[in-house]
């Protein structure tokens, strides 16, 4: 199946954030609380966060998907999809 | 037993007032024939005129009628007054009931209250 | 001579109705009868909003019939309180008939309109007399004035429905019990002190302290005015008899008879019996309090479950009155203003919402509720009278029912009775579902398909709208219901030494 | 009579007139002049009072013009203009009296003095609001309309005890700064908790954006949740408690928010994360959080309105806003795709984008507070808002799987409206000082530092990697059909199953006990139908002799009581 996310656009993400935690290093920032002044720490921060999120996310849809008719046949969300272009959508 | 005695019969009127009055009310309740509900109505009221009246007695007083002496000691006159308002009121009532107990029968077929209640219901679980 | 007519206006607030009543029933055919009843609440209203602007600095006007001093001869006494009830009343009055005009012509037969409309000024005298009058057994006269012709009016919807026959029966049975309890209470007070003038008869009472026979008295007269008023469980005659009779009259009984019934409890209670005995305080908080709320809630599930709008309404008329006793039980100051804004507020909404349940009933041919499905497509005029009404009724706020609730709510917080005010707002809801549900069915449904029904005429949309427009209005502007009410309250309180004040 | 004025008669006397406007186009001409007639009266008015209503016992005052009425007027104003625009191609005059209505009693509320007037206005923007959701007329959209409209309403109901108590407490029903405390302060706050969309009581939102019609749900974005935002920072600023209930709002939905399969779903919770931020604010309650919060609201209601005027474009197109079923439209529907990825970077807070310097003020107050945990979670949300709203919107449905559809571009007043959006979150973003220059308070802050843009482009461009690498390594979640449970599942399955479970259980008992087997008791009203419906002991007609009955009992209590 066809990705969007090719290796182009991978490199392209790399090199930016490299470029990024480059200009860490070359200019340093500030911080409040002495943590988030480490060098690094929103690179880190912010891909590890995202990770984590995502796997708990999954795990959460374990527990919490249902089918669409879970509340009956006649829920929102259970309604089959709407003619293209119908005004009341 | 004098005491018991003056009881019952020094308020001899009240007594035979709350007989009465009880008569009409019982019939009112387990008659049920529109027409006697009615008579018990009447009884009942007709217990209260006797109450205002036996009222206006005033010991050893005349009908409220001038006799013209200086002396004569009158009934109270008031009580007689309203009741003959109220009996007016009670002859209305009467006359009015009994036109709606044959309309009720023209429409109905009948003056017992259990068979028209039983009707309605019929009409009411139709509808 | 203006002067002089001036003068005599008590007396002619009854007398013209009287006096109008057989020249109708006599001339009245071909719609003349309509038009001399008309004619005749016009200016019966005129008398009462002129009464009510005289008296509205707080002065009593008194008038003596047949130039016979009180406390012998009768005496009409007009306060604040009570002109605000003549205006109602004939305001109401003149309102619901410009309606019964066209409502009338489709459910009553001809031949007996004539008949109709004089039992109608002679219902409206019966409620005017009971509201004026100042003399105790003048007031029961006046009342059964009013009842008999209220039975006579309701039997009048026969045509449509057999049952209102029954309805009217049973209505005057229970009336003339509650009634003949009053004049059992009143010859008891009477034994004691030998007069039947209110003013008098309170007067006199003080000085006369506790006794069994004044005990007695105050509970039959008490049990005689609330069978009137259809106080929960007293009620049974109310539903059917609103049902069946005509919907003009449903509109005119709803708006004034109970509500003149609830005056004369409050008369009673505050002017006469001065309030300062225990036992009343307990009758009421005991027996009216707890009642009241029962009512509140036993008749709006009733309604909420009604397959009838009518039906639904005359229920909802026993809840509402629930809402009254309330403030009158709290025995305060904010509690009587409650009452007596209710009391408009209800007369309006109430009246309003059975001129809609007529209007269905000429177009539709029927007020079951699931035949008025989608019938605001058909007329939406008086669909959206019915919502705005069935507002105020709910109480939401810029209407006078929110006004109402407001105070009632206050009086009973200013007790720290807050389970009464929870009660009272967790209500509000039922009121609320009641109302949505036919709002629903008539808005929401589609309509039977192949049916088409005609906005209703002008001159039933017009009563129906003022009355809509009254409860807006002084929803908005509460100024003057809301003074009139605080001013009755007033009078009422300072009649009466209560005890704690 | 009384003076009335405010803004809002405005909106309320055009929807009077609306459904007589017989031609479309002119109605829509005429709808769309609303907003900027309303805006005129107050945009240029000094500060200050100006109205006062005599209301029996107490005085109401239905406009008062200051810096904080101001900016929400304004936004708001801004929202019902670019939201009428959306729905020009609309024609059902149901939806458009509701979207006035709607917008003037959000307007009312803000400019509201007291708290009366401010009640009102509460309760009109619920029921003005519901049928945006019931004009989608379906059977799944009344319920869920009934549903959101019992939660509003109920909350109007809560506000108004509250004001009643607090009345009585106070003998005031200004709406000025309170203090929790009493049980009429904890009433008012849960009222506006509830629709702040507080954690736990959240799923009104979610439940009711996605039902309604596509050209509702943006209106539905704009007013109902800022508005409790205006409430409680009118009245709550500084309320401690108000910052831990934020921080869990923004950080809860985004775990809901990664796995929902329908879009406006997504921005749904999404949405409560954003004012997650703006009550983080609040609670902070220092000129710099006030500021932020107000900037944020400003700026999330032109972004957020964008992002849903972009699914639901799509949505219009497609018939679909279920990521499950949508891919691929870039090439279809390029306009769109624009202006969804400006609302996304906005949303992401990416620099010069409106979110960036509105969001940046609130990070940094609850920095300047030392407040570490919360800012932390702050930080972490960013990177979920990112996830949800910045990359899973625009990816699911123009790019991630091509499902082949053809579709035409969105038409020209959603792309008019769109532009005009998008518009405005890159002025904002590149210009803050005209927009920190309507704050409530005088913004010392300079959003574009050297630390402030790195550290924030680090965040975000790490976290976009992450996403590349999970979706390269076959890591990210895919979207699934369904349904997810949340707060809803207790009132919408527990609840009635409970109800059930109970009712047959009594049931059983009851036959068990007086063998009494008479009809279904299958639902809990039943009982209460069986006494008060039309045939029920209570409701039907009675024998005379029963009522003669009850008036001796009555008397017979009456003369007990009076003897006692």
């Amino acid at each position: 199946m066809k990705t969007y996310i090719t290796n182009k656009v991978l490199i392209a993400l790399g090199t930016i954030c490299f470029v990024l935690a480059g200009l860490d290093i070359a200019i340093g920032h500030h911080g409040s609380f002495g943590i988030d002044a480490l060098p690094f720490f929103y690179c880190l921060f912010g891909f590890v966060i995202y990770v984590a999120l995502i796997f708990a996310a999954k795990a959460l849809r374990r527990l919490i998907l249902r089918p669409e008719d879970y509340y009956g046949r006649n829920a929102i969300d259970a309604e089959p999809a709407q003619r293209p272009e119908a005004d009341n959508v | 037993m004098d005491a018991a005695f003056a009881l019952i019969a020094g308020h001899a009127n009240y007594w035979l007032v709350v007989i009465l009055m009880m008569i009409g009310l019982y019939v009112a309740i387990a008659r049920g024939n529109l027409v006697k509900k009615i008579v018990g109505l009447n009884l009942f009221q007709t217990s209260v005129f006797m109450l205002y009246i036996s009222m206006g007695k005033v010991e050893g007083g005349t009908a409220p009628i001038l006799t013209g002496l200086p002396a004569t000691v009158y009934s109270n006159p008031l009580p007689h007054v309203l009741i003959l308002t109220a009996i007016v009121v009670g002859i209305s009532t009467t006359a009015l009931a009994l036109a709606l107990v044959v309309r009720i029968r023209e429409a109905y077929g009948t003056i017992e209250e259990d068979e028209i209640l039983e009707i309605e219901r019929d009409v009411g679980s139709k509808s | 001579m203006l002067q002089a007519l001036l003068h005599q206006l008590p007396v002619l607030q009854i007398v013209l109705p009287l006096v109008a009543a057989p020249i109708v029933a006599a001339f009245g055919g071909n719609g003349r009868g309509w038009m001399i009843a008309f004619a005749t609440s016009l200016i019966a209203f005129a008398v009462a909003a002129t009464l009510f602007a005289e008296v509205l600095d707080g002065s009593v006007i008194s008038y003596h019939l047949g130039g016979w001093a009180p406390p012998i001869g009768i005496e009409y006494r007009v306060d604040i309180l009570n002109a605000f009830v003549l205006v109602i009343v004939s305001g109401v009055s003149a309102i619901c008939l410009l309606y019964a005009r066209a409502s009338i012509a489709a459910e009553v037969e001809e031949k007996n309109h004539a008949f109709f409309y004089a039992t109608f000024l002679l219902c409206m005298t019966g409620l005017l007399g009971v509201t004026i009058t100042g003399d105790a057994f003048n007031l029961f006269v006046f009342l059964e004035i009013s009842s008999l012709s209220g039975y006579a009016l309701i039997s009048a919807g026969a045509k449509r429905d057999r049952r209102a026959l029954t309805a009217a029966y049973n209505y005057l049975v229970m009336g003339t019990i509650g009634a003949t309890f009053f004049v059992i209470g009143l010859g008891l007070l009477y034994m004691l002190t030998g007069t039947l003038n209110m003013a008098d008869l309170a007067a006199r009472l003080t000085g006369y302290g506790d006794s069994r026979t004044l005990r007695m008295g105050f509970a039959f007269i008490f049990v005689g005015i609330a069978l009137k008023l259809a106080m929960f469980p007293l009620h049974l005659w109310l539903p059917n008899a609103y049902t069946f009779a005509p919907s003009a009259v449903s509109s005119f009984l709803s708006a004034t008879a109970t509500k003149v019934a609830v005056y004369a409890l409050l008369r009673i209670l505050f002017t006469v019996f001065g309030f300062d005995s225990a036992f009343e305080a307990n009758v009421l908080r005991l027996i009216v309090l707890p009642l009241a709320i029962v009512a509140i809630f036993v008749a709006s599930f009733v309604a909420i479950f009604a397959e009838d709008l009518k039906r639904m309404l005359a229920w909802s008329s026993i809840a509402q009155i629930g809402y009254m006793l309330i403030g009158i039980a709290l025995l305060s100051h904010e509690g009587l203003m409650a009452t007596v804004i209710h009391l408009f507020n209800h007369a309006v909404a109430k009246a309003a919402l059975f001129m809609v349940a007529g209007a269905f009933m000429l177009r539709a041919g029927t007020t079951s509720i699931p035949d008025l499905r989608g019938i605001a497509r058909d007329m939406p005029w008086t669909s959206a009278a019915f919502v705005l009404a069935g507002l105020s009724l709910v109480g939401v706020p810029l209407t006078v029912g929110f006004i109402s609730k407001w105070y009632l709510v206050q009086a009973a917080l200013t007790q720290n009775l807050w389970p009464v005010a929870l009660l009272v707002v967790l209500s509000s809801l039922l009121t609320l579902t009641y109302v949505w549900r036919i709002t629903e069915t008539i808005y929401m449904r589609e309509a039977p398909a192949g049916v088409r029904r005609s906005e209703a005429p002008l001159s039933m949309l017009i009563p129906t709208w003022i009355f809509t427009g009254l409860s807006l209005y002084f929803g908005i502007d509460a100024g003057l219901t809301s003074m009139a009410a605080s001013r009755a309250a007033n009078a009422l309180l300072g009649a009466s030494n209560l005890f704690w004040q | 009579m009384s003076d009335l004025a405010t803004p809002a008669l405005i909106y309320f006397a055009a929807a009077l007139v609306t459904p007589f406007i017989r031609w479309h186009i002119a109605r829509a001409i005429f709808l769309l002049s609303v907003p900027l007639v309303a805006l005129a009266t107050f945009a240029f008015a000094q500060y200050g009072a100006y109205s006062n209503l005599p209301f029996f016992e107490l005085h109401l005052t239905l406009f008062r013009l200051d810096a904080l009425s101001y900016v929400f007027a304004l936004v708001f104003s801004l929202a019902a203009f670019l939201s009428l625009l959306y729905a020009w191609h609309i024609r059902d005059r149901l939806e458009q009296v509701s979207s006035l209505l709607y917008a003037g009693a959000a307007i009312g509320a803000v400019f509201a003095a007291d708290l009366v007037t401010l009640f009102v206005f509460w309760e009109g923007t619920a029921i003005a609001s519901v049928f945006l959701i019931w004009a989608r007329r379906t059977e799944g959209a009344y319920h869920t309309g009934l549903r959101y409209l019992a939660i509003q309403v109920g909350s109007g109901l809560l506000l108004l005890v509250g004001i009643i108590l607090n009345y009585q407490d106070t003998g005031s029903i200004a709406f000025e700064h309170m203090e929790l405390g009493s049980l009429a302060t904890w009433l008012i706050f849960l009222a506006f908790g509830i629709k702040c969309a507080f954690p736990l009581l959240n799923n009104w939102l979610q439940d009711a954006y996605p039902a309604a019609t596509l050209t509702g749900t943006v209106t539905l974005s704009a007013f109902t949740t800022k508005l409790a935002v205006y409430a409680l920072a009118r009245g709550f600023a500084g309320t401690e408690i108000l910052i831990y209930i934020g921080a869990a709002m923004t950080l809860f939905p985004v775990f809901f928010a990664a796995i929902e399969n329908n879009l406006r779903r997504v921005l749904a919770y999404s949405l409560n994360n954003q004012l997650g931020f703006m009550v983080v604010g609040i609670g902070i309650g220092t000129p710099l959080a006030l500021d932020g919060t107000v900037a944020h609201a400003f700026a999330h209601v032109i972004y957020k309105g964008l992002l849903f005027m972009s699914v639901g474009a799509v949505l219009y197109r497609t018939g679909t806003d279920k990521a499950s079923e949508l891919g691929g439209l870039w090439k279809s529907m390029p306009l769109t795709m624009m202006f969804c990825i400006v609302g996304a970077l906005s949303i992401s807070a990416f620099p010069l984008f409106s979110g960036f310097i509105a969001k940046s003020l609130i990070v940094s107050a609850s920095a300047d507070t030392g407040h570490f945990i919360v800012w932390l979670v702050l930080l972490a949300a960013s990177v979920g808002v990112l996830e949800h709203a910045g990359i899973k919107i625009p990816y699911s449905m123009f790019f991630g799987h091509d499902r082949g559809l053809k579709v035409k571009e969105a038409p020209f007043h959603m792309l008019l409206a769109m532009g005009l959006a998008a518009a405005l979150c890159i002025l904002v973003g590149v210009w803050p000082q005209q927009l920190y220059a309507l704050l409530p308070y005088p913004v010392d802050y300079a959003p574009y530092t050297t630390d402030h843009v790195l550290t924030q482009l680090q965040l975000l461009f790490f976290a976009g990697l992450a996403f590349a690498v999970l979706i390269r390594t076959g890591r990210y979640p895919v979207e699934l059909r369904g349904v997810n449970l949340d707060i809803d599942w207790l009132y919408r399955r527990f609840l009635p199953n409970l109800f059930s479970r109970l009712s047959s259980a009594i049931r059983a008992l009851w036959q068990a006990a007086a063998r009494f087997a008479a009809g279904r008791t299958d639902r809990a009203l039943v009982l209460l139908f069986r006494a008060h419906g039309p045939h029920g002991l209570i409701a039907r007609a009675w024998p005379t002799s029963s009522m003669v009955l009850w008036i001796a009992v009555l008397l017979g209590i009456t003369l007990v009581l009076s003897y006692l």
